[in-house]
């Protein structure tokens, strides 16, 4: 009741701050770890945003000879069969971030394939989550189950059985996100729609007979939005880095536009020769990956700051 | 309760604080959340610290123990224990003192106890480190200091886990390890605030007894007045992260110098007082943040006597001549606390008794709500256990007529909230009836009528939760108006704005989130909409027990002010019996489901008294040292609501029961014993026994401002 | 805590049989016809139908399923004359069907319309010699007979109507006559540990799989038993010293390791302990069945680089575990009761903090064995992670289906021995 | 008998004469007068003899060779039944170590007889006389007789066995063909003369088994050779062990093999490149160029190299759209820059090739210029057609391959080059057991086909009416081009072959199913500790009787 205890290292002037978008998104960067991850995946948005229009050569195009070292054309150097690594490394975001292929044609539609998996996994899992949280009783035990049988796969392992039963693609990999996504999107969900329908105004909502769908979506999950958006900031370095497995394993993202995975994948085979095309793509995951994280870390605090 | 203060001048002072401000880093800069604490505590004195929230009480016990975590730090002046300054130290030394010489007792016991440790282990480490004492000894002492602090089956409770004891048991337990190496000072931080209010009449007893047998220094922090006067020898009154005011427990009740505390005395409903012999004034405005402090003293944006000087200098705090009273203002000599004026446009209720209407808006007979419960044992996993039911509530039968008030009392786990849920339909009831308007609602909310819905509203008791933080003010108003279709969608807006002015909240809040208002701002929002939809019962659940004593005072002269202007019933529950009996016409006191008394509010607070109604009322804190209050505790714990006690559920606890030659009767179902007309006892002990009863409390002296 | 523990029991089996449901369907129905996997696209519908009639694939999706989980020799049996029973073909370690005629092992095969019966031989192999005697008159005048097939299936002949059937062999299908007329694929059941024949090795999955699971068990478990000290160590650490140097050091190292994928540090492993430095095997190399343990350095890579991943994630786990716990109230009552430092860390801090990581911990050996595919790749281990992915890449359902369910039932098993640490540690739940 | 008896004095076949006459002559060089002459009967020491005489009795001078030791190696083992059905020679390498063949073709392309102890054919060419080597014993005790080799020769040509020698056999027109002279004599009545027969007993999945095979080589692994079966897990290891009573004597006199054991392990490749660089293999099968380029300069690291028939080969199916259509399948042709092609894919290592299956590795192979890159006339006629067809270009197509050797780089090279040409390729690229599972239903993919010694060798096997259903994955076959075959396969006179082989190379160009970038230069990586490694370029790993490892 009297929240002065906990006030004792914690005082907080913001708290009766207006806190504008400016402010908020200014306060991310007031924690330097946030900064950095900022920096590096806006680093990489912008690239992916450049590759639409311009690489520096044709990323599919042998052009140059095999396996140079970097040098003044081509910056990172030329993979195995004399392509530019920098514009395939390029290039190489867009399908990750920006389009996803549709089957059989060579329509794509904007949204990379990590974007559209975890969407698809938030979506999935908030309305899971929500209804086993808001619920309760049986239908969250059911929901439960299943979601209990769903984690019971590891991740690769789903990955492998989706692609063994529906084959290769885009929307099979998008498919295989969201599958191995929701139950955990579920549950973070679920355990927020826990606490946050013991709070007043849902029952304030409940007094004036609010149906459940209204409750579950216009006052519980506007208030989950901002650690589902945190999660769903660190799924999509999961699955990045999901689908670079799947590339390195030969089953990712189908040829010929690169992806990171499939680069290390095929540069593997000269590791010995040329080293720099495996490290250039996976520094890139990394760095990507790492920045989701710390970007992911530094939005965590922030609404933390202000859920107290 | 308060004792007579007891000098031993000859001792230099256990705890001498001087000049004491404590700062905090935080982002671009630092805070002085405590600034100018001076005080003093001698041997055996306890010396109460008394302010609402944010007000820095608890900063001042951390910075003695220099406990400030990682980003506090004693800015400016001197601790000094025993004499020698605790500043700055460190390591060792520090950790020494700590446990050994000063100990400390916090608000939430289940919180600081080590969930995963046993009670023995965590007692008993506090000996052996500090003492170096062998276990088997340490277990020995343990076990005599846990039934020195009244510890039932004390030997065994050495051997659970903090969850396996009741909250006042934990406090039992915290309070014996803060004891165990006998220290020199004890700070204590708000104790007793998360116990139920007769568990705190017993926790504060102890510690009064306690302090007499060992003779420790008290820092006992609170923001209650009425525990403050119980358990203080002096008191200094913080606002603002300085102590505006340092008396002896009886000058600062009988005559406060500072214009803040004398508003605070102002804002509190003594037991016994009603609406009609007495009225409320909140003080004005909110505490200012620690970095938006005023310039000069920081009591003046608030303050009714606010000069010039204020404005510009900063009053120290000094000695009133021929007392022992410290005051921080520039001109509390010429301010008279009996000629004070409420200013004038604070809108107060009137205190006019309404005339008597004899329509019964809501009738509840023979209500029922059991839950259903899961066994533990292997049976029950696979559901061929025998069900087992929380008896919530039982046999729940009161009326409330149009335009009135009835409020329900009773501890934690009586029943109070579920009766009230069953009433509003976020429960259907197990069995029994309850009429609203005439119409059946026994049933849940998805089942009624939405017009019936839209006249039965609640109030809810957290601000913290009443409001949605992801909406503004003027959406969450706005949505029962278009949820009920009370009017055309071009004029909810309107509609909206007329509430919240009615509200005393400007236009401007409209726009506004929910987290951008202080605590009594969003309880004003959670009333605007429940009124929204112009129910005839608003129900109202503990909804100012969560505010700070002056924003208290405020909700409820606004709710007594709507019950006037529209004629709207109310339902009020509270644990808070001095505000119960201010509020209400009709109380309704629970005890583990049942109802156990029953009738108009001035009858309830006099005899003949139910044994329980009587044990309540001795248990309140009175903010008030002089005032007589007779010593009746229940024993032991509240039984479980799975399997209560058989008969009146009163009877394992019952102070009253030697009165009955036959105890045994308890065990049987209590007759309904009527005093008068519309007040009920439910108890086996003839009423001509109860009458003998004298009355709990007998205050001496009229309240200044009543 | 046994209402938990009962609780647990029950809610694993639930899930079990859930799995196994969702595995089943997504495999076998989700993939389609897996006839035309097999045979190709251009096979003929009545190529197709004969074939899937050899698999038992014309059978209802549930009792496919039920075949699948629990075995149909039960319900094969009521039809046969001669009771069934199972051999081991010592030198394949695959179990064959036969029947008992008369405590001989016999098949049956059609032989230009003529029965015939195969009695096994000393030697494993078989001798055929006529069989008239075993038709069995039917109700429309029909002779018939329920034997066993030398392809392990319950058939069923009918004289004179030796079917025409297409029989996959490598250089394709291939129609033969003498064909019987129905196919019940002789199986004893996942849950018997039976799980069919895998299409890529044409040997019993249970064969293949079982010293796969061994060698993944010694790595995973190898690699548990090293990360989770360390990861609990450093964690720990991290968390104490929370916001000072030693906490960045930790931090940051265990983020970059773990944005790091598998396949990265597995390679760059490789070559710089197996090629530069030549100090350790580089790759995992399974010369014998046994060759780990002849040779346990073998396994230091491939757990190193599980290492290097798993390790950051659980210290990261177990650090905010340890600061929350640092930070609650019962660690300030410590501090303020003058506990000593290391006391209050170990006696009063690591239990708490370790019981939100534990469950965690447990769960993340799902992510383990992830790994443990990819490092498996890498290193050319012979294990159960490689094993699904040759399976899924060749596309072998049964393999697939096996060897998944046993990934899951791992994945189980850790979560209820997690269930059971965190009771054990917590006692609320343990008094509950 | 007489008249064999009889001819055995002078020599085996009386076409050899006149064969040391061209050769003399210089009409016929000295790697195809080995070949043809031994093949004929003449043994490989005197056909030596004759071309070197001096250098015949040049002793060899390298050291006595050790015993003991094992021979790892990495190379990825699949499936195994019935050796007859062998379709890769992964397979076969196993199986040779247990099992023999009649003949044996070296890397010299000479054919030496093995399990045959010589062989002897008519003048026709249609009447072959295989005499079989006496005192062989089969590992399970049993003594090799002509029962055994007719058993096996059956196997081959049963239509249900499916094996792919049926289509390579052909020519011998059926099982009752095969006389059984005596135990050890077995009389070939051929339908159609052919001088490969010592060749095509040599065949991979021509292993020799027991009379009592039963169809499975892993449950009854019975058989010759110099090892025994100890071991074997697909996709993991097979190990093999000497046998003691081995029919082959060493150096010493003693029975071969040198080696203890042979120990495959099924790595893939980069695993094993990696192995084999941290020395925990000693050889690497099929090495692909990056392992060449990797290892090139690593001194511990014998690498030999032979030009070779293997290639990757791009293949149409005739009997599907719109591969059916030869305008498509030439435009396809002409969209190959081969020499683009073998630098991206091989690295340079290779010798570029024309779009039919035969190979200057070959003999009798008719020089042709290698075809230019034409994307302009593809397009052309791709236009052309998709006029007619009421297409529009680029045409889409779906290209199959396995993502195994040089593969799918030929697939991308291929994808970037026939853009220009109207087409637009799509890439189906799967892991090899999923290619191999649809090779021959696919309608355009790549296949590796492994080299053959001659090209009359290979062209039966894919390319006639007979072999479709077995290894025809093309399905093309052309009347003018198998008359011209069958002529071939009878004609002993190089050059006369050669003329034919120009007709054959030029249908197949025209209008042949193949597009064909590079003949593969095969390479050998091992471990300089192992001596008695012949690169063979078929990878065959027939030399491990007599290798042996320094210790």
């Amino acid at each position: 009741m009297n929240a002065e205890a906990s006030a004792s290292n914690k005082q907080k002037r913001e708290k009766r701050e207006k806190p504008s978008l400016w402010k908020t998104i200014s306060i991310v960067f007031d924690s330097r770890v946030a900064t950095v991850g900022v920096v590096m995946v806006s680093f990489w948005l912008v690239i992916a945003g450049v590759s639409l229009f311009w690489t520096p050569y044709d990323p599919n195009s042998s052009d140059f000879i095999q396996n140079l070292s970097p040098n003044a054309t081509n910056w990172l150097g030329t993979d195995h069969m004399g392509r530019d690594l920098l514009s395939r490394l390029m290039q190489g975001t867009q399908v990750i971030l920006l389009k996803t292929r549709l089957p059989g044609g060579d329509h794509s539609i904007p949204g990379g394939v990590a974007i559209w998996g975890v969407l698809g996994s938030l979506i999935l899992g908030a309305i899971l989550g929500l209804n086993a949280g808001y619920r309760r009783g049986w239908t969250d035990q059911i929901i439960m189950q299943v979601l209990d049988a769903l984690i019971a796969f590891p991740q690769i392992v789903l990955y492998l059985v989706v692609i063994a039963a529906l084959g290769q693609g885009d929307l099979v990999v998008i498919l295989a996100i969201t599958i191995t996504g929701a139950p955990g999107v579920a549950r973070l969900a679920r355990s927020l729609a826990l606490d946050i329908q013991t709070r007043d105004y849902i029952r304030a909502a409940e007094t004036r007979a609010e149906s459940v769908w209204f409750i579950m979506f216009r006052e519980i999950l506007p208030n989950a939005r901002g650690p589902l958006l945190v999660d769903a900031m660190l799924r999509v370095g999961y699955a990045i880095f999901m689908i670079g497995t799947l590339g390195f394993l030969g089953i990712g993202l189908p040829p010929p536009d690169p992806d990171w995975g499939s680069m290390v994948n095929e540069a593997r085979k000269y590791i010995f020769v040329n080293q720099l095309a495996v490290i250039w793509p996976a520094l890139s995951i990394a760095t990507l990956v790492i920045g989701l994280n710390l970007f992911a870390d530094g939005l965590r605090e922030e609404l933390m700051r202000y859920q107290k | 309760m308060a004792e007579p203060t007891r000098r031993k001048s000859e001792d230099i002072p256990v705890l001498d604080i001087e000049n004491l401000a404590v700062a905090y880093k935080v982002r671009g800069g630092e805070v002085e959340a405590v600034q100018n604490i001076t005080l003093d505590i001698k041997k055996g004195e306890s010396h109460g610290i008394v302010g609402e929230s944010g007000c820095g009480k608890s900063t001042c016990a951390w910075a003695i123990i220099n406990f400030l975590g990682a980003n506090g730090y004693v800015k400016r002046g001197s601790i000094k224990f025993q004499g020698k300054n605790l500043v700055g130290k460190k390591g060792e030394e520090l950790r020494r003192l700590r446990g050994d010489q000063i100990a400390m007792v916090y608000q939430d016991p289940m919180q600081s106890l080590n969930p995963s440790m046993l009670l023995g282990d965590q007692l008993k480490e506090v000996l052996t480190v500090h003492q170096g004492m062998s276990n088997s000894q340490a277990e020995k002492d343990c076990i005599r200091m846990l039934e020195k602090v009244q510890m039932p089956d004390a030997a065994n409770v050495m051997r659970r886990f903090p969850h396996q004891i009741s909250g006042g048991q934990q406090q039992r337990v915290v309070i014996a390890m803060a004891l165990l190496n006998n220290p020199a000072l004890l700070l204590m931080d708000e104790p007793t605030t998360a116990l139920d209010v007769t568990v705190e009449a017993a926790v504060l007893d102890l510690i009064a007894d306690l302090r007499k047998e060992f003779n420790t220094a008290i820092m006992y922090i609170t923001h209650d007045l009425g525990v403050v006067a119980r358990v203080s020898t002096k008191v200094g009154v913080m606002y603002a992260g300085e102590m505006v005011e340092r008396a002896t427990v009886e000058e600062l009740f009988k005559s406060p110098q500072h214009p803040y505390t004398q508003g605070l005395m102002r804002c509190v409903p003594k037991l016994g007082t009603d609406r009609s012999s007495s009225i409320l004034y909140p003080i004005p405005g909110r505490v200012p943040p620690p970095d938006g402090r005023p310039a000069g003293c920081v009591f003046w944006p608030r303050c009714d006597y606010v000069r010039k000087r204020c404005r510009e200098e900063r009053p120290k705090l000094r000695s009133i001549a021929g007392t022992e009273t410290w005051v921080r203002c520039h001109f509390s000599e010429d301010i008279d606390m009996g000629s004070w004026e409420p200013p004038e446009d604070l809108v107060v209720p009137g205190t006019v008794p309404k005339k008597e209407v004899d329509e019964t808006i809501l009738e509840v007979k023979g209500l029922k709500k059991y839950y259903r419960v899961r066994g533990n044992s292997l049976k029950d996993v696979f559901g061929m256990g025998e069900k087992q039911y929380v008896k919530a509530v039982e046999h729940a039968s009161f009326k409330v007529p149009r335009g009135k008030t009835l409020g329900i009392v009773g501890e934690s786990g009586c029943g109070k909230s579920t009766l009230v849920k069953t009433i509003i339909g976020l429960e259907h009831a197990t069995d029994g009836e309850a009429r609203f308007l005439g119409f059946d609602i026994t049933n849940s909310i998805s089942a009624r009528d939405r017009k019936l819905i839209q006249e039965l509203q609640m109030v809810f008791q957290n601000p913290d939760s009443t409001m949605n933080p992801s909406y503004t003010v003027g959406q969450q108003i706005a949505r029962p108006l278009k949820r009920f279709n009370v009017m055309p969608k071009e004029k909810i807006t309107d509609e909206v704005l007329r509430l919240l002015r009615s509200m005393r909240l400007g236009e401007k809040y409209y726009d506004r989130l929910p987290r951008q208002l202080s605590g009594g701002e969003k309880q004003r929002v959670g009333i605007a909409r429940a009124l929204a939809s112009h129910p005839d019962l608003i129900l109202c659940d503990e909804p100012v027990s969560a505010l700070d004593v002056s924003v208290q005072a405020a909700i409820i002269n606004l709710l007594l002010e709507i019950q006037e202007e529209f004629g709207t019933t109310l339902i009020f529950i509270s644990h808070d019996l001095s505000v119960t009996r201010f509020f209400s016409e009709y109380v309704c006191v629970m005890y583990l489901g049942q109802i156990m008394e029953l009738g108009p509010a001035e009858e309830i607070y006099a005899p003949p008294y139910h044994p329980y109604t009587e044990a309540l009322l001795s248990a309140v804190p009175i903010p008030d040292p002089t005032a007589k209050q007779k010593r009746v505790r229940l024993q032991g714990v509240v039984p479980s609501a799975i399997a209560p006690p058989s008969g009146c559920r009163l009877n394992t606890r019952c102070p009253r029961r030697e009165m009955l030659p036959d105890p045994d009767i308890c065990l049987t179902d209590p007759p309904w014993r009527e005093v008068h007309p519309g007040h009920h006892i439910y108890c086996h002990i003839p009423l001509d026994e109860l009458r003998k009863i004298d009355p709990v409390v007998s205050i001496k002296e009229v309240n200044h401002a009543g | 805590m046994i209402r938990f523990l009962v609780r647990s029991v029950v809610s694993t089996i639930v899930t079990i049989l859930l799995v196994s449901i969702g595995l089943f369907l997504l495999i076998e129905v989700g993939s389609g016809d897996i006839s035309v996997k097999i045979l190709g696209v251009f096979a003929t519908p009545e190529q197709r139908a004969s074939y899937r009639a050899q698999l038992g694939l014309d059978a209802p999706v549930w009792q496919r399923y039920l075949d699948w989980l629990i075995g149909n020799d039960w319900w094969a049996k009521s039809r046969m004359t001669y009771p069934l029973i199972t051999l081991k073909n010592t030198k394949t370690k695959e179990t064959e069907w036969w029947a008992d005629v008369g405590g001989q092992a016999t098949r049956w095969k059609m032989e230009k319309g003529e029965l015939k019966r195969l009695l096994r031989q000393e030697d494993g192999f078989s001798k055929a010699v006529p069989a008239v005697s075993d038709w069995i008159k039917g109700e429309n005048s029909e002779y018939f007979f329920w034997g066993v097939d030398n392809r392990n299936n319950a058939v069923k002949f009918v004289k004179g109507a030796g079917e025409e059937v297409w029989v996959l062999t490598k250089a394709g299908l291939r129609k033969q006559g003498d064909g019987p007329r129905k196919y019940i694929p002789l199986r004893k059941g996942l849950i018997r540990g039976d799980a069919g024949m895998s299409w890529q090795y044409n040997r019993p999955v249970s064969v293949v799989l079982k010293p796969r699971i061994r060698n993944t068990l010694i790595l995973a478990g190898v690699a548990f038993v090293v990360v989770m000290p360390l990861a609990l160590f450093f964690g720990i650490l991290a968390g104490i010293n929370e916001g000072k140097p030693l906490d960045r050091i930790v931090s940051i190292t265990s983020l970059g390791a773990t944005a790091t994928p598998e396949f990265v540090t597995g390679i760059f492993l490789i070559m710089i302990f197996g090629i530069w430095l030549k100090v350790l095997p580089a790759v995992t190399l399974f010369t014998s069945s046994d060759a780990i343990f002849k040779n346990p350095t073998m396994l230091i890579l491939p757990v190193l680089t599980l290492t290097a991943v798993e390790l950051g994630y659980v210290a990261r786990m177990t650090r905010a575990s340890m600061v929350e716990v640092m930070d609650s109230a019962y660690i300030r009552t410590a501090i303020v009761k003058g506990m000593p430092y290391w006391r209050v860390v170990f006696r009063h801090a690591i239990r708490n903090a370790l019981m939100a990581p534990i469950t965690i911990i447990m769960l993340h050996v799902n992510w383990l064995i992830g790994g443990v595919v990819v490092v498996e790749v890498i290193f050319g281990y012979p294990g159960l992670g490689k094993f699904i992915f040759d399976s899924a890449i060749f596309g072998d359902f049964s393999a697939i289906e096996a060897a998944a369910m046993v990934t899951v039932l791992i994945a189980i098993i850790t979560r209820l021995i997690g269930d059971l640490a965190y009771t054990l540690l917590n006692p609320r739940v343990r008094y509950a | 008998m007489e008249i064999i008896k009889k001819k055995e004095r002078k020599d085996p076949h009386p076409y050899i004469p006149e064969l040391k006459d061209q050769f003399l002559k210089g009409k016929v060089t000295r790697r195809e007068f080995l070949r043809n002459s031994t093949l004929l009967g003449l043994s490989a020491a005197a056909a030596y003899a004759f071309v070197s005489p001096f250098s015949a009795t040049k002793a060899m001078a390298a050291a006595m060779p050790q015993r003991g030791g094992t021979w790892t190696c990495g190379m990825p083992l699949q499936l195994i039944d019935h050796p007859a059905r062998l379709s890769w020679s992964e397979g076969a390498n196993v199986v040779r170590q247990v099992a023999e063949y009649l003949s044996d073709t070296g890397p010299d392309n000479v054919t030496r007889p093995a399990l045959c102890e010589k062989w002897l054919a008519s003048e026709d060419l249609k009447t072959w006389d295989l005499h079989l080597r006496k005192g062989v014993k089969f590992n399970n005790g049993q003594i090799m007789t002509a029962d055994d080799v007719i058993f096996t020769m059956n196997e081959w040509l049963n239509k249900d066995v499916g094996s792919s020698m049926l289509g390579l056999l052909s020519y011998w027109g059926g099982p009752q063909n095969i006389e059984k002279v005596d135990d050890y004599h077995i009389r070939l009545h051929l339908e159609a003369g052919n001088i490969g027969v010592p060749e095509h007993l040599w065949h991979y999945p021509g292993a020799i088994l027991p009379r009592t095979f039963e169809g499975d080589f892993i449950k009854q692994p019975i058989g010759t050779g110099a090892f025994t079966l100890e071991e074997f897990a697909e996709g993991e290891r097979c190990v093999l062990k000497a046998r003691k009573d081995y029919w082959r004597k060493g150096a010493d006199g003693k029975p071969l093999p040198y080696l203890d054991k042979i120990v495959y392990v099924a790595l893939d490749k980069d695993a094993a490149m990696a192995a084999m660089q941290s020395g925990q293999i000693d050889s690497v099968y099929h090495p692909r160029p990056s392992d060449y380029l990797a290892l090139k300069d690593n001194p511990k690291v014998n690498i030999t190299s032979v030009a070779s028939s293997y290639s990757y080969l791009v293949r149409m199916r005739v009997d599907l759209p719109p591969w059916n259509d030869n305008r498509v399948r030439t435009a396809l042709k002409m969209c190959q820059d081969r020499g683009k092609t073998l630098q991206l894919a091989g690295y340079g290592l290779g010798a570029l090739a024309i779009d039919a299956h035969m190979s200057p590795a070959h003999p009798a192979y008719c020089e042709k210029p290698i075809p230019k890159y034409d994307p302009k006339g593809a397009r052309k006629l791709l236009e052309e057609y998709a006029k007619e067809k009421g297409l529009k270009l680029p045409l889409k197509v779906k290209l199959a391959t396995k993502n195994d050797e040089a593969e799918p780089e030929i697939a991308q090279a291929l994808k970037q080059t026939a853009l220009a040409g109207g087409f637009d390729i799509k890439l189906d690229i799967t892991e090899p057991g999923g290619y191999w599972d649809r090779w021959t239903e696919v309608d355009l993919g790549i296949t590796a086909w492994t080299h053959r010694s001659i090209a009359v060798m290979v062209l039966p096997l894919a390319y006639t009416k007979e072999a479709i259903g077995a290894w025809n994955e093309t399905r093309w076959y052309d009347d003018e081009f198998t008359a011209l075959l069958n002529k071939a396969q009878k004609t002993l006179d190089v050059e006369k072959r050669r003329v034919l082989m120009c007709d054959m190379e030029d249908i197949m160009q025209e209008r042949g199913p193949l597009a064909i970038s590079y003949w593969v230069k095969i390479f050998d990586i091992s471990s300089k500790k192992m001596h008695g490694i012949k690169v063979h370029p078929t990878s065959f790993h027939s030399f491990t009787y007599d290798m042996w490892k320094e210790s």
